[in-house]
């Protein structure tokens, strides 16, 4: 009976979700958006003209073409190329599978972890509890790009020379740990209300570790919240990764996020060469817009209070 | 019957959706005299709420009133400009909510939020309106009123704060309260003190009640008359020593289960299988067949219209004066298993 | 309250008048890096002596075509083969006060030649320095010094009293990040005196009243701003925040010249930038290859050599701003062999000599490079990377700022690394000393971060050291250009042609040892 | 009050410790101080001397409690990348960093708060819409791409601010300000945009979800009601309402505000703590990192302290002991 009830409950929740979803023109766009980002950073090495990141392919005779469309534009580089001859549409492409790439492993990283937390904090209480949200609350005073420089400064001094090829990690690993807060009391919150259930006192009579049981529980209500800030945090944590590679603290040179390609740009602000910039700029600016539209589309819909 | 203080005329409450109009409140008609209690009662969802909301003209929307009249004194308010309604909201007709513990708000002291509804309602000084809401502070029951004045409000106990409450409905002394679910969230202690003051209040300022609560218990200590509401629709009305005495609908007849007091104790009650329809699939015909045990074709075909059936009125085909031989339906007996 | 608050406003805009802008020749200029130290021996980067030749002067200095004038000296003699007298300049006084003397001279010397100076290589040749009088002062040489005088415009002089009353005897340890007095104060007895110091935000000098000199031009303050990013450099100079950049972007060149309000002083530098090679170490401190250093095998620096398209990097990265070279000096440098050649580029050459040397399938190793000291060094850094990709090479790129940079690969701890030489005395003996003789912590290889050693050219230089007959030591010098070319002892880029840019009204006088000498700078 | 006050008091302490503690594990742990300060010129000798002064030789509670003292007097050692004393460093940079976030915290305030009640009273209003809209926009826009473009419009092409830099500043005892000259002024006006957008957005955004939030509570329901006037409910009731969340978040973000000036300072070189801290971050500057983190803590505890503060003043549930109310 309640399986059946629950199920229908979950039909129609889904139902309602694919409705609005159907109903809202930005959201339609915004998935399509996001899709093709990241259709074309899943398939970069298929549907880029070029691999800037292999360095024996760049010909310094190809850098800072303009666009194709413009007078000494090549069709083969069809938004042009930067300083070094880099393809500016592969790159993109390139860069975009980086900055996806971050921001997926990062989040996941953080819901991990804040799930974990969360849990953790509203079942046990107590100290264990006060003490998490605390670190919670400390960290939350410091702006997720904050944490993420200080990860990357000492991830290069115990790392000397080893820094460029764990970059990545260190990138994951750096936004992820930034944003687990928001998780952690999403979760906290679900699980203490949960916790003076009935079943959850009855799992004990079955031998069954409550935390288990809760997890099961708590997660399927949690599941709303936790997915809307999931997506707004792939937006904040693209966001983060272009940042720090536009301080040149994130990937490497030789193989640059769309934050790499706006730096570089920014340098041919007054020469001319302005699509070096516009372009990766606007591939940033358009995935993190779409990414930033579902996800407000998914708490408005998740959450109809506050339409 | 005198000349009624509220009348509502075939009102009608949609709520346009994706999914298209929903009818919350369909053909909802009655009357409250002044200085009358009118009790609603019906399971949660079946209107009462909505149909309090819409006669202080605050029905949330996309909710609308498609339909029908609201009639005060003889005067339509249901059709008035924002501002007229709201002159009248609070002076001629107060509110109570279910809950004390938010409807309060807890960044003011309860003094200043008295003053406050006296003043935008009554032409007076700050220093009278103060003297007034200790007045009614004491005439609600709250001890010490002049120092609890100042307090605020999470200083106050669940039951003294629905005093509060009503102390600020009745401020500008109107002519009708609509209390929806006052005592709901309250001990049973404290319940019956919250109704014995709002009989008291009524009594003492002739002021009418319309009474929302899902609690027959409640009614029939309180009301005058009682109008049951099911799926946006009254099913019974009449009053209240009647209607308790031999329900005429099946589906009151099942409500009585809510006050064993009133019943004999070694009958056994009626349970009512199922539960209300939600009002996407509102069945055709009655909508209480699917759950009625006297159900027979004409309640699946057509809908009913509210009939006399003796000293009440009844939504039931039982009432049809074709069908009464037929079906011997509830018929002020109670129905044994 | 209220005359509190009338008073506070009054105050405001009292200071607010004192701060208005008040002097016409105020000269604000900017380059891409910061001033690395006042200690004048802790480092040897031409900007960084710039800088410091404000404050300091040197016995001897150059005039406008690079000919030897006095300075703290007033006249000179060789009284004996290794012997120069020096006659100092009477009534001269350093800022705080104490007057020059010959002991003040004998002290700097002593400094320089100390153990963790990094400008020894001015002095190569010097013994020791004796007083003779109070303005009289001695240099013993090891022989006979044929460009010691041009060593000596590098050779600053600082006052002893000031050095022994602040505890700065001792030379700055630079690479250790040693912090003493020195390093942000300077007292010595030149035009400018330093008044404030902010790493990486401003450097402020003002012009010395009790100067000895008559400034030919009329800068009164100094503000200098490192500013890293290009497009923020050529962005301060149109908008008129800055009067002068030192180092304008090649690729803003044709902006800034169409600019009404800017002009743009072109000229040659007499700095050859190059890569150098860790060619010492049994293995590699940054490579896969192990047990063996492939940068001793001769094969593969040809290899290197050759797979750089240096036109290329001149067509794009320079815009034509350099001219691509195969030789450690500049012509602008005494000794310069116009008949070494600009190495042929050939990728398949280059692959066919890494086959050959066993490197077939190419190996990984890391290039050392800074983002804030030559034109465009880093994304030059880059483009060698993917040229090196070409030939099978994996080079990963290390870039940073100098400060960093220099503590780096001064330190030896590099395997691959980008550097600049422009040679202070004009005179190839400075270059192949600094950069190729062995190094021998007396001065010679100071800056031979790769450890190149090899003992006929370590000869040579000795020799040239002490030649007198000048044509003899031409052909010395061109025998050494040579060997060092065919030794492939760097892998040589280019000279960089440097424009400077500044607001119309800026007068200077450009210089190819790329220094900015303020006192001929003229505000208009 | 008092004891409210002290509450708080000890819980920022404890919430500092935490933060030293961080900074401590850095400084001494990440890295080898030794080595880095040594130079090419040391000796064994010479560092087991240092190691010796730097008190790396005791006992971890020592070190940590030395550490502490260090840095109650401002001492946080000497910059690896600089080479002076970081508390030199960071004071000279102090003023140029508050200066800015405090401009673009008031921005923030001043424009956030009423945008996000007007958005929250009319939600449904073309105007709403079109600044929420936008507000996603603005979210979207990472920091250093509106600092660009800034730069790119209004220095290059327009030639009306500069693009980098303070200005000319005043020096005023210990303190450099650019709020007095004319360049200092017209310097400041991108950089206060750059780092108040984002914030902005950030607080409109909030202030409206809060003030639908309220206008949706029942005691706003109920003081309709009783006929209170629309101005009476909204701004009387409602607002105040809202603040008391605002408050706490509006807080958190303007702290982070200082934090976040890395970007917009590195964007316009501004001569700030952020531009020193990135510099730090690629030069593995531990002690400077330390000294920033420890800084961004104080920081936040004060003004966490101010916003309970302001807490204790507009909620009267704080400020009222418990122990009046009549319980049952």
């Amino acid at each position: 009976m309640a399986n059946r009830l629950a199920a229908a409950l979950s039909e129609a929740w889904d139902s309602d979700l694919a409705w609005s979803f159907r109903h809202s023109p930005w959201a339609m766009a915004a998935a399509a958006v996001f899709l093709a980002c990241v259709g074309a950073a899943m398939l970069a090495p298929w549907v880029s003209p070029h691999n800037p990141f292999d360095l024996a392919q760049l010909d310094l005779s190809n850098s800072l073409k303009p666009p194709a469309w413009i007078d000494g534009g090549d069709p083969s580089f069809p938004l042009g190329t930067d300083d070094q001859g880099r393809d500016i549409l592969s790159t993109i492409f390139y860069g975009a599978r980086i900055s996806l790439e971050v921001g997926v492993a990062a989040v996941l990283f953080s819901t991990v972890l804040g799930v974990a937390l969360g849990l953790v904090a509203g079942y046990v209480g107590g100290r264990i509890d006060a003490f998490i949200m605390r670190v919670a609350d400390v960290q939350l005073s410091f702006p997720a790009i904050l944490v993420a420089l200080l990860i990357d400064g000492v991830a290069r001094a115990v790392l000397p020379g080893a820094h460029d090829s764990l970059a990545f990690w260190v990138l994951v690993l750096a936004i992820g740990v930034s944003g687990w807060v928001q998780y952690a009391r999403t979760v906290r919150g679900s699980t203490m209300v949960e916790k003076n259930k009935e079943y959850v006192q009855a799992a004990r009579l079955f031998g069954i570790h409550p935390l288990a049981i809760m997890a099961r529980h708590v997660l399927p209500n949690v599941l709303g919240p936790v997915l809307v800030i999931a997506t707004i945090h792939i937006a904040t944590a693209i966001i983060t990764e272009a940042t720090l590679s536009f301080l040149g603290v994130g990937v490497p040179p030789t193989e640059p996020s769309l934050g790499t390609l706006i730096r570089i740009g920014n340098d041919f602000m007054f020469s001319g060469e302005w699509w070096v910039t516009l372009f990766p700029g606007l591939a940033l600016v358009i995935m993190v817009l779409a990414i930033n539209l579902l996800g407000d589309w998914l708490r408005d819909a998740l959450n109809p209070r506050l339409r | 019957m005198t000349k009624p203080l509220l009348e509502l005329r075939e009102l009608r409450i949609e709520f346009p959706t994706r999914r298209g109009t929903l009818v919350a409140i369909d053909d909802v008609s009655f009357a409250i005299a002044p200085g009358e209690v009118l009790g609603v009662v019906g399971e949660s969802g079946a209107g009462k709420s909505l149909t309090g909301a819409a006669i202080i003209g605050l029905l949330e929307p996309p909710g609308r009133i498609a339909a029908g009249e609201i009639l005060l004194d003889g005067m339509r308010i249901d059709n008035l400009p924002h501002e007229a309604m709201r002159r009248i909201r609070g002076r001629r007709i107060g509110a109570i909510f279910q809950d004390p513990l938010t409807s309060l708000n807890p960044l003011y002291s309860i003094g200043r939020q008295l003053v406050e509804t006296i003043r935008t309602h009554l032409d007076m000084d700050e220093r009278a309106a103060r003297q007034r809401a200790i007045d009614l502070l004491r005439e609600v029951g709250i001890p010490a009123a002049e120092r609890r004045i100042d307090q605020y409000p999470h200083q106050f106990s669940g039951g003294m704060r629905q005093r509060v409450v009503i102390a600020l409905a009745i401020c500008a002394q109107p002519q009708l309260i609509i209390a929806d679910e006052p005592t709901t969230a309250l001990d049973v202690s404290i319940q019956a003190q919250i109704i014995a003051l709002l009989k008291r209040l009524g009594r003492d300022h002739g002021t009418a009640v319309m009474l929302v609560t899902h609690d027959m218990g409640v009614i029939a200590e309180t009301a005058d008359r009682v109008a049951v509401m099911y799926a946006g629709r009254i099913v019974e009305i009449g009053p209240v020593a009647e209607v308790i005495r031999a329900p005429r609908h099946p589906y009151t007849v099942g409500l009585m289960g809510s006050i064993p007091s009133v019943v004999d104790d070694r009958e056994r009650l009626v349970q009512i299988d199922g539960t209300m329809p939600r009002l996407t699939v509102i069945p055709p015909g009655c909508a209480f067949h699917p759950r009625c045990p006297h159900v027979f074709d004409r309640c699946r075909r057509e809908r009913p219209e509210l009939l006399d059936a003796d000293a009440t009125r009844a939504a039931c085909w039982l009432h049809a004066p074709g069908e009464k031989s037929a079906n011997a339906g509830p018929r002020g007996t109670k129905v044994r298993r | 309250m209220r005359k509190g608050v009338s008073l506070c406003i009054s105050a405001l805009f009292a200071t607010m008048l004192v701060a208005a802008p008040g002097y016409a020749s105020t000269f604000r200029w900017a380059s891409q890096g910061d001033i690395l130290t006042f200690d004048p021996y802790a480092q040897n980067e031409s900007f960084n002596n710039t800088f410091n030749s404000y404050v300091y002067e040197s016995l001897v200095q150059y005039d406008k075509k690079f000919a030897v004038v006095p300075q703290l000296a007033v006249k000179w003699e060789q009284i004996a083969p290794t012997q120069w007298r020096f006659h100092l300049r009477p009534n001269v006084k350093f800022q705080e006060g104490e007057p020059f003397t010959a002991d003040d001279v004998v002290f700097s010397i002593h400094r320089q030649l100390s153990k963790r100076s990094m400008t020894k290589s001015y002095l190569v040749g010097v013994v020791d320095a004796k007083k003779v009088d109070d303005l009289t002062v001695d240099l013993i040489t090891d022989g006979p010094a044929p460009v010691l005088l041009r060593q000596l415009t590098d050779v600053r002089i600082m006052s002893k009293s000031w050095c022994e009353k602040h505890n700065v005897v001792e030379v700055q340890d630079y690479v250790a990040k040693e912090e003493t007095y020195a390093v942000s104060h300077a007292n010595g007895t030149g035009p400018y005196i330093l008044k404030s110091r902010e790493p990486d935000v401003k450097t402020v000098m003002e012009a010395n009243p009790h100067w000895w000199g008559k400034p030919e031009g009329n800068v009164t303050e100094i503000v200098y701003t490192p500013i890293k990013s290009a497009a923020t450099r050529t962005a301060a100079l149109l908008s008129g925040e800055v009067d002068f950049v030192l180092d304008p972007p090649p690729q803003d060149l044709p902006k800034l010249k169409s600019d009404p309000n800017i002009k743009v002083v072109e000229g040659t530098e007499s700095r050859t930038v190059f890569i150098g090679m860790d060619q010492k170490r049994d293995e590699l401190l940054y490579s896969n290859v192990k047990g063996k250093n492939p940068f001793k095998d001769l094969r593969v620096r040809q290899a290197l050599n050759m797979a750089v398209d240096r036109e290329a990097i001149k067509r794009t990265l320079m815009r034509g701003q350099s001219i691509p070279t195969g030789e450690l000096i500049t012509p602008e440098v005494y000794g310069y062999d116009p008949t070494i050649k600009v190495p042929p580029f050939s990728v398949a050459k280059a692959k066919a000599l890494l086959k050959e040397a066993g490197y077939a399938k190419g190996f990984e190793v890391t290039l050392d490079c800074p983002n804030d000291r030559y034109i465009n060094d880093a994304l030059i850094c880059q483009a060698l990377t993917s040229m090196w990709a070409k030939i099978g090479l994996k080079v990963k790129l290390d870039a940073m700022p100098k400060a960093q940079y220099f503590a780096k690969i001064n330190k030896l701890d590099t395997s691959l690394y980008m550097l600049g030489w422009a040679v202070a005395t004009f005179d190839a003996q400075d270059a192949l000393i600094n950069l190729v003789h062995t190094r021998d912590g007396k001065g010679s290889g100071e800056y031979n971060d790769g450890s190149y050693s090899n003992p006929k050219m370590d000869a040579l230089i000795e020799k040239i050291k002490g030649e007198t007959d000048v044509p003899k030591r031409l052909a010395l010098i061109h025998d050494a250009l040579r060997m060092h070319a065919q030794d492939v002892a760097h892998v040589m880029l280019h000279q960089q042609i440097i424009p400077w840019a500044m607001r119309k009204n800026i007068a200077v006088t450009h210089s190819a040892d790329n220094r900015l000498r303020m006192w001929w700078v003229h505000v208009n | 009050m008092t004891a409210f006050v002290i509450r708080r008091l000890l819980q920022a302490i404890v919430v500092m410790l935490v933060v030293a503690f961080v900074a401590f594990s850095l400084f001494q742990y990440v890295g080898d101080p030794v080595q880095l300060m040594m130079g090419q010129f040391a000796t064994p000798a010479d560092r087991i001397r240092l190691t010796h002064e730097l008190g790396l030789d005791q006992p971890f509670y020592v070190q940590f409690f030395h550490f502490v003292v260090n840095a109650l007097h401002g001492q946080f050692g000497v910059s690896l990348r600089i080479g002076k004393p970081v508390s030199v460093l960071l004071a000279q940079r102090l003023p140029a960093t508050l200066e800015l976030s405090i401009c673009a915290a008031l921005l923030a305030l001043a424009a956030g708060i009423p945008a996000g009640v007007y958005a929250g009273l009319r939600p449904n209003s073309w105007l709403a819409r079109t600044a929420m809209s936008a507000s996603l926009l603005g979210v979207s826009l990472p920091t250093f791409l509106i600092g660009i473009l800034l730069i790119l419009v209004f220095a290059v092409k327009l030639g009306w601010l500069p693009a980098f830099g303070r200005g000319d500043v005043v020096h005023l005892g210990g303190w450099s300000t650019g709020l007095l000259t004319r360049s200092g002024l017209l310097s400041l006006i991108m950089p206060t945009i750059t780092l108040g957008l984002f914030q902005l957005t950030l607080i409109m955004r909030l202030v409206r979800s809060e003030m639908l939030e309220v206008l949706r509570a029942d005691y706003i329901k109920f003081a309709r009601a009783r006929g209170l006037s629309d101005r009476a409910v909204n701004f009387g009731h409602a607002l105040k309402n809202t603040l008391v969340p605002v408050i706490t978040i509006t807080g958190l973000q303007l702290g982070s505000i200082i934090a976040f000036s890395i970007i917009t300072e590195q964007v316009f070189q501004w001569p700030g703590m952020g531009l020193l801290f990135v510099q730090a971050v690629s030069y593995a500057d531990i002690p400077v990192m330390a000294a920033y983190l420890c800084l961004i803590a104080l920081v936040f505890v004060v003004i966490n302290l101010i916003v309970d503060l302001l807490y204790y003043v507009v909620d009267p549930r704080l400020r009222i002991d418990r122990a009046g109310a009549s319980g049952h």
